[in-house]
């Protein structure tokens, strides 16, 4: 095991079909979550496209990222937020959201970034 | 805890400047790397956003190699930044408790 | 001070791998530790661009020189053999080498890795720092 | 069980399921046949719990991630390396996976 414990925060900042990209975030947040790990994800700018609900099942979407976002709870992470004011600049409202998440104001961002200490923009 | 962000990007073309400019706290740094360099430079609408921030107690650095390979001499930076070589990165870094990468 | 690296760009299109090398060096030529350098996203390419021409290497920006590094202080190079995978590169085992992976970096200067030996070293350094797209 | 059978599993080079749907413990008894690999009970239980996991999140972990799935559900005598070791000799998510019927694991070589 390793000697300390860090405080992760990841902030996702891509949309969600941009290749394997976020596939390849989620394999970042989980693996430090199965580090036992303090993780907090913070989704912002187009980031926050990542959690609209999909259609329906058998949808395309659902089968892209929908059940391995719900893969966030069976790894524990529940410190999951959204930049209320990104999902405001691109039309979408809480109810749109797949999994639960707190809505946070900008300038929590900068609060955030302070409480940790291991930082990765995805 | 202070947290050196990092720009590589031109302030054009991407959300990442004024993210970065938004999420930064009073004695944060901020060091710009690559494209973002063109970001200081004199009489730009950016170099002024980012002097507004260095007036809330925030120190701005440029990364002198990236500006002179870019064909920027040092006098054409806007006021209010400081020019680090590698070595002065290296500092900046140990000096800040977390860095982070705006991308 | 103990340092562990992310570089995430592709060589070719990006600065990424450029300025973290030339970190490093500054960083070693301080004393400090480089404990991990971890090559993810389009950070795996690294691995395959092949030697810099004489002109590209007379350059302002000189490209990295990974294998130099490796043998000079020892550096770990990792790197993410699934994100590798994802981009068609061939598993980095020795048997899978390939000719081209032998003409762009000597065999032995990466090695393939993944996403444990990262939190590892996220834990154990003192600063992490990574070098975006 | 009968050659013709064998054949019409359709494998890729490396001898996982090309079609996931394609499964059925048969089928997975085949496949760790082809390794070879004799499943026990608690070969059974890792599968089944790996291959729920996949339908369930359509995501595939890395070992880190994969012992402490099976800690999380089976418990810390299950989740730890030795003992999944100890099931699957050449590499426990690698085989879980392919006996279960899934891709390989970009993160297995």
């Amino acid at each position: 095991m390793s000697a300390s414990s860090r405080r992760f925060l990841f902030l996702v900042r891509h949309s969600p079909l941009a290749g394997a990209r976020f596939r390849e975030t989620l394999d970042m947040i989980f693996t430090v979550a199965a580090f036992d790990q303090w993780v907090t994800v913070l989704f912002l700018d187009d980031g926050v496209f990542q959690l609209v609900a999909p259609l329906g099942e058998h949808s395309a979407s659902d089968l892209l990222w929908g059940p391995m976002l719900k893969a966030m709870d069976f790894y524990d992470i529940h410190e999951i937020l959204v930049d209320e004011q990104s999902l405001r600049l691109r039309g979408l409202t809480a109810s749109d959201l797949v999994i639960g998440a707190a809505l946070v104001a900008p300038e929590h961002v900068r609060t955030l970034l302070g409480q940790h200490d291991r930082l990765v923009v995805c | 805890m202070p947290v050196l962000h990092l720009l590589n990007h031109t302030p054009r073309g991407s959300e990442s400047f004024a993210r970065c400019l938004e999420s930064m706290a009073e004695g944060d740094g901020l060091l710009l790397i690559e494209d973002a360099v063109y970001a200081a430079l004199s009489g730009t609408p950016s170099a002024g956003e980012l002097r507004a921030v260095a007036a809330a107690r925030n120190r701005c650095f440029v990364l002198k190699s990236d500006l002179e390979s870019r064909a920027l001499s040092v006098r054409r930076l806007a006021e209010g930044f400081e020019c680090v070589d590698f070595a002065g990165f290296v500092d900046l870094v140990a000096k800040y408790d977390a860095s982070i990468s705006w991308g | 001070m103990k340092l562990a690296i992310q570089i995430n760009g592709h060589p070719a299109s990006s600065m990424a791998a450029t300025t973290a090398y030339q970190f490093i060096k500054a960083a070693l030529r301080k004393d400090h530790q480089v404990i991990l350098v971890f090559f993810y996203y389009d950070g795996v390419f690294s691995r395959l661009v092949p030697a810099h021409t004489e002109a590209e290497t007379a350059a302002a920006v000189a490209p990295p020189d990974w294998a130099a590094l490796v043998s000079e202080h020892g550096l770990d190079l990792v790197i993410c053999s699934a994100a590798a995978e994802r981009r068609g590169l061939a598993a980095l085992s020795p048997a899978a080498a390939s000719d081209l992976m032998r003409t762009a970096t000597p065999v032995g200067t990466f090695r393939a890795g993944g996403l444990g030996q990262w939190v590892d070293a996220c834990l154990r350094c003192d600063r992490f720092i990574v070098f975006a797209s | 069980m009968s050659g013709i059978e064998f054949t019409a599993i359709r494998t890729t080079e490396q001898g996982f399921l090309c079609d996931y749907n394609a499964w059925d413990e048969t089928v997975a008894q085949e496949l760790a046949g082809r390794i070879p690999l004799e499943l026990t009970e608690a070969h059974w239980e890792i599968v089944h719990f790996i291959r729920g996991y996949y339908l369930r999140y359509r995501h595939l972990p890395n070992m880190r991630m994969f012992v402490k799935a099976v800690q999380k559900n089976l418990g810390d005598d299950k989740g730890n390396s030795r003992y999944l070791y100890r099931l699957f000799p050449d590499g426990p998510l690698k085989q879980a996976c392919l006996v279960a019927g899934l891709p390989k694991p970009p993160s297995c070589l």
